[in-house]
């Protein structure tokens, strides 16, 4: 399994691109991009910002991965996560999982979401009003 | 010990970043102990915090010891 | 729920982009390719053919999706299917579901996926070699 | 009645496409009977074969009269 993973301060830009090894042997690529939305906690915001703990962020996020493609085996994962001020509308991250078959790939990204909120140390700290102006964080 | 704030733990604690003197090695009680004697406001974060040391969460029996690195973190919420 | 359905027979071009009105509304899309492999049946293949009884299969594929949306809300679901021949390496479909919550997108991509491969009338018909030749379907 | 092929059912009828006269309306066994007498190649297929009628699979109890469009449709394999 090749793992990609990178935490950015610029906007995600979507990479689709596999290996060119794995072409033919790929038979299923499932994405997911969360982005942030324009409301939190029943308030109108213009933006969130994130921070992490970057060399463990990357290294947890690295870790899950490998325990997840025990049961899960893909053949390919990037996983993009952005910090700093990400404003609404755009992805705070983006994955990809490659596998063989699609059960793979579909179960590799809902399980590594459901732990990346478990466990890899990345925070929203605080949300923007309309005006620019913090909001204390709902979580 | 070089100890690490994030999130709202840094407003607690007034910093993103502060050294402790530790003398041989500690267990996770031990440290609280440390902790709280010089940053009292974190005493009410204190059963939701994790230690990580060196970049790993610590577990049960994790003893600390005054070359590592220790981050507190709380209830993660990336993606 | 906006849906739209599209079964090409060209090249599926990826198209990611969702309604505007759905902007900062959107908190979650999730993806679904999948691919031709370079073996059936372990085999090696160059192509697949893909045939479709396509105004029902356009119209069960919309009757599945307002079905699943009734359990996962989503906003906008996209389906792209091909068929014709389909050389190794080329996506036969490309699925986006977009949602509030990352678990409704999820869950309806992979939802959709378990029911196309029960109901909807597309079939593999058959597999092209190395040379072009015409090799038995597998299923 | 029109009656539409598909996959390997192309091939055992050896056509896409082919009208069949029904007179009234009839339940899926009679319509089988109907195909078998024509197509006695798809004999082997009835019972891996769903009947579409108009678009839409037919259930226990569809009837089928000579203005519908019955499709025959062998296990699906797209995706």
């Amino acid at each position: 399994m090749i793992i990609e993973i990178a935490i950015v301060h610029a906007p995600i830009v979507a990479n689709e691109s596999l290996p060119p090894a794995l072409a033919g042997t790929v038979g299923a690529v499932a994405t997911f991009a969360g982005s942030v939305r324009g409301d939190e906690a029943g308030q109108p915001i213009s933006a969130l910002d994130y921070e992490a703990y970057q060399p463990m962020a990357e290294q947890t996020m690295r870790a899950i991965i490998e325990g997840l493609g025990q049961r899960h085996a893909c053949l390919f994962v990037r996983i993009i996560h952005r910090i700093g001020t990400i404003p609404v509308g755009e992805n705070a991250i983006h994955l990809l999982a490659a596998a063989v078959h699609r059960a793979e790939a579909l179960d590799m990204i809902a399980a590594f979401m459901d732990r990346l909120k478990q466990d890899v140390p990345i925070w929203k700290v605080r949300a923007l009003d309309l005006h620019g102006q913090i909001l204390p964080p709902s979580s | 010990m070089r100890i690490l704030f994030f999130a709202h733990l840094k407003t607690a604690a007034n910093c993103a970043e502060a050294e402790i003197r530790i003398d041989g090695d500690i267990d996770a009680g031990q440290l609280w102990q440390h902790l709280l004697a010089r940053f009292p406001e974190l005493a009410r974060y204190q059963r939701s915090v994790r230690f990580a040391r060196n970049g790993t969460y610590a577990v049960a029996g994790t003893r600390f010891s005054d070359t590592d690195e220790v981050a507190l973190i709380p209830p993660v919420s990336g993606g």
